[in-house]
């Protein structure tokens, strides 16, 4: 394992150290936790947005805290949720009295963890909601279906919609009505290192890929032979499609996420060819993001979020924050 | 059958020990069908829980594993946090006042433990988690009281049992078939939780 | 090798195509080269800034044609300069009258291709300048040095510059500046496989590093042993230092630039160590980079860059754009 | 010593046949030393300029030159485009007007290359580049006149000798003393060019 790192205990509080030394203006963290809020937290009168997770997927969760963004992130140990005592630190500190919305992947660890910290503070009376991300088409039935990429669209939308002054039920309902209009699919060329482990994920040969991968650096639902970028482009657009009720005339927003080895020259292909599907199925494509934004260390590989537009999505996403 | 405040905190060191010494394999089991962390996740939440209960001293069993479940929440994440957790606040409850547990007081702490788990998680028994372990011992105590090594000796088996098990819940899901030919990883530490409890057991009892 | 690509012959022109198609509003190619400008270039009196290079450096160098940025970029094939015929079209397409910059890395290839170009145009009527970058310290001899990460700097300071309207000499003078004051250092951990050879540029045993690489998949300066992220940050950071003239007191910018496989979190890493050595020297960092400006494709590896600020510098990198 | 447009145009050919031929290897040798393009810059460059000679008939030599010079500059790009496409240009520039040269007046170009890739890369004999090859080849032809058979080898000894040179100029030069023991690849690449005229000279003297 070869890593620009101190020690494997070290990591996530270092990292967390270093985003706050680097954005000093931007960014606080709470002593003795792994939580980053905004600086001039609470933003009185404002509903506040908390996400989070396992480390590992940076600039997920902390890189999207700031102004029109997410209020707080809680970073757990690498690819493993937050406890509920850390959520429940940030919760405490972001909230105005206007109210916490949780942004949370569905994944049973992160669910857990934040339902905990939820059930906490409405203990001290926060009010706090919930919205659960279950973008992944990798996985066929919709309830059990990952949160991936697909999150940093609910942070961007409903971060615009909080920063607007809308109360925590127009939030909430703007975030779920994100969540239930994004979908995803990945796949990934090779492995990343867990640093706690030492060793890769998983190997594949030279003409494998798995498609379908999550944000973990687990293996994808299939392995299959390597394909050219626009093959797979074809096959992750289709997946995404086949699960959306998209028109001709649709209004949509497109990621292109990179997991975190693979080259923003080979993320613009595949985005090239996911906007030709995209135009030849008549499909208006507002808005495109190419880069990394949901990574899963130095994973190989790419995913293609699509999220449906309504008016208010498009409206809060041109004039949002990225 | 009788498990003294002693036992139950030999129980607890115990079971740290048994995660440290299988953390790598714990670890690699849940890198065949998840994100490989499980070992790291036990052996950190387990060590923080023996360094509790050897700085404070308990009369009270559900004291003692109040405080062991609140550190296993908040030191753990992951699926297993919360999940280990939730069953042994369930049990702490369940033993609360206590300074011994008889057979039938134990089991109902353990029966505690096993719905926490199932509440918390909405796994079922065959989902190929760590309930494929506890609910067949559980199961064994209420039917026949608690023998331990007989808990052991299940528990066992029930992990091996998960090997060709197609996984329902949890991250090993994501993976639907591919997840077949390997043991979950939450099955083992649950064995070892009851192999660390038949030990201790025979050491106390010895 | 295992990329997200169609064919080794496609790559620039695909890539062009995907940033074009993702970015309409913003950017705009010209037919039948490699260049991207601004979707509203030339823009009207205002001096037009140019840079580019080989391709594999994404988001360097198309990256960052925009408002307050880069009126254009020209891509050669990756690691290749571009031709003088390719960097004439953009100088044709930006020129307002006003003149243009061309911002140009010091590699035989890139001054000789820019210098023809820059020929060519001066044969067409138009006024162009050169400012040529040296900020790698790996190299000794100061005339010798490669343009690496700093080259960025440049791009956002002058951009800012030219923005507000200053004339081309004005903004030559500034992005000079700029590169006079600009160091960089490089390490890598693992190499980059360039599409056309299909193999590594070399090979790294496990414990081992190269320090002072370059921004094209080469070896450095010297092979080491791998040593953890605080002595390699110490290591580059005094190297750098070792090559400027900074005061107790003096301000500088400070960018952890990523080489393009390396996550996010080992950067911030990186970025903490650096940021407490140079509190420790008593300098001041009055902003910080940290992510991928300037990669070398997939390389595993980072570069440490600092810009000496004086009030000028200050002010348009603080109100310019990254 | 006589060289028809036609047995130049043939040059141009074979440049490029040994170009292909040897692509992969110059890309190593570059790939050691270097970036490890330079076997694709030549592939491709002189790709297109015998494309570009093959669609067009030309009678003075300068014209056809100033074509492939002009095609390698906007083909090649890195350091090696300019300074073919600039070497090519000068002797183009020398044989503007005729469709036949004699041993002088090809030298004349040859010269004028030279002067080319000098003023270009500001490089010297034994800096480790192309030059370390057109240089001692010039120097041949200016004292003794055209000899093809005595360049060629000539050209081949001095490649060779680049391996013991550490680079002062190129991207070779950033790796100091690690660059000795390596061929540099556009040592190589003009090599070939000069095993192509021996070639084309004989054979059209045949
Ligand atoms: N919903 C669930 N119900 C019961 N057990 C579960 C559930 N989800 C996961 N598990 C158990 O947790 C184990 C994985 O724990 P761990 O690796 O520590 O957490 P994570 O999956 O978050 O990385 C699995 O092997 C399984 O036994
Ligand atoms: N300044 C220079 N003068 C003469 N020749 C040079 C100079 N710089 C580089 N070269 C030659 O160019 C060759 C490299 O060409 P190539 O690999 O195509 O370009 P690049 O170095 O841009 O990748 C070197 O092997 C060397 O012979
Ligand atoms: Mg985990
Ligand atoms: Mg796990
Ligand atoms: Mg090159
Ligand atoms: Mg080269």
């Amino acid at each position: 394992m070869k890593k620009l790192i101190n020690g494997v205990d070290q990591i996530v509080s270092e990292m967390v150290e270093g985003l706050v030394a680097a954005h000093p203006d931007k960014l606080r963290a709470i002593e003795n936790t792994n939580v980053i809020v905004r600086a001039d937290a609470p933003v009185q009168g404002k509903v506040a947005l908390i996400s989070g997770g396992g480390s590992g997927h940076e600039p997920a969760h902390a890189g999207y805290v700031g102004e029109g963004l997410l209020d707080a992130a809680v970073s757990g140990e690498v690819f493993t949720s937050p406890t509920p005592d850390q959520v429940l630190e940030a919760i405490k500190a972001v909230d105005s009295g206007a109210g916490v919305l949780l942004i949370v992947k569905n994944y049973s660890g992160d669910v857990m963890n934040f339902d905990m910290a939820a059930d906490l503070a409405e203990a001290e009376d926060i009010t706090v909601k919930q919205v659960v991300i279950r973008d992944d088409v990798a996985i066929s039935n919709p309830d059990d279906r990952r949160g991936v990429a697909g999150t940093t669209l609910v942070h961007m939308i409903a971060g615009a919609a909080a920063a607007e002054g809308k109360s925590l039920d127009e939030v909430e309902a703007i975030a779920q009505g994100v969540a239930d209009n994004v979908r995803s699919m990945g796949v990934s060329l090779a492995p990343c290192t867990v640093p706690a482990s030492g060793k890769p994920g998983f190997t594949l040969e030279e003409n494998e890929m798995e498609i379908g991968t999550g944000i973990h650096g687990e293996q994808g639902v299939e392995r299959r032979e390597l394909m050219q970028a626009d093959a797979v482009t074809e096959e992750l657009v289709q997946h995404v499609l086949d699960d959306m009720h998209l028109n001709d005339g649709s209004e949509v927003a497109l990621m292109i996420n990179g997991q975190g080895a693979t080259p923003l020259m080979e993320l613009y292909i595949v985005a090239r060819k996911a906007i030709q599907l995209l135009k030849d199925r008549g499909i208006h494509v507002k808005k495109t993001f190419v880069g990394e934004y949901m990574t899963s260390l130095e994973m190989t590989g790419c995913s293609v979020t699509i999220l449906n537009l309504d008016e208010e999505r498009k409206r809060l996403l041109l004039s949002g924050r990225e | 059958m009788e498990l003294s405040a002693a036992v139950m905190k030999q129980w607890a060191l115990r079971i740290n020990e048994k995660m440290q010494e299988h953390k790598d394999k714990l670890s690699e089991l849940d890198q065949a069908i998840g994100d490989g962390d499980h070992g790291h996740n036990m052996a950190r939440g387990f060590q923080e829980a023996a360094n509790k209960v050897n700085d404070s001293s308990y009369d009270d069993i559900g004291t003692m594993y109040k405080d062991i479940a609140s550190t296993l929440i908040s030191k753990v994440g992951g699926a297993s946090g919360p999940l280990y957790g939730t069953a042994f606040l369930k049990a702490a409850n369940a033993w609360k006042g206590r300074d011994v547990l008889d057979s039938e007081a134990f089991t109902e702490g353990i029966e505690a433990a096993v719905g926490g788990i199932e509440t918390r998680g909405k796994a079922s028994f065959g989902d190929k988690t760590m309930l494929d372990v506890w609910i067949p011992v559980r199961d064994e105590m209420k039917e026949r009281g608690v023998d331990t090594e007989q808990a052991n000796k299940t528990a066992a088996k029930e992990a091996e049992a998960t090997i060709d098990r197609v996984a329902k819940k949890g991250r090993a899901s994501y993976l639907g078939e591919r997840s077949k030919g390997h043991m979950d990883p939450g099955a083992f530490s649950s064995q070892l939780v009851f192999e660390a409890l038949a030990e201790v057991y025979k050491e106390g009892a010895s």
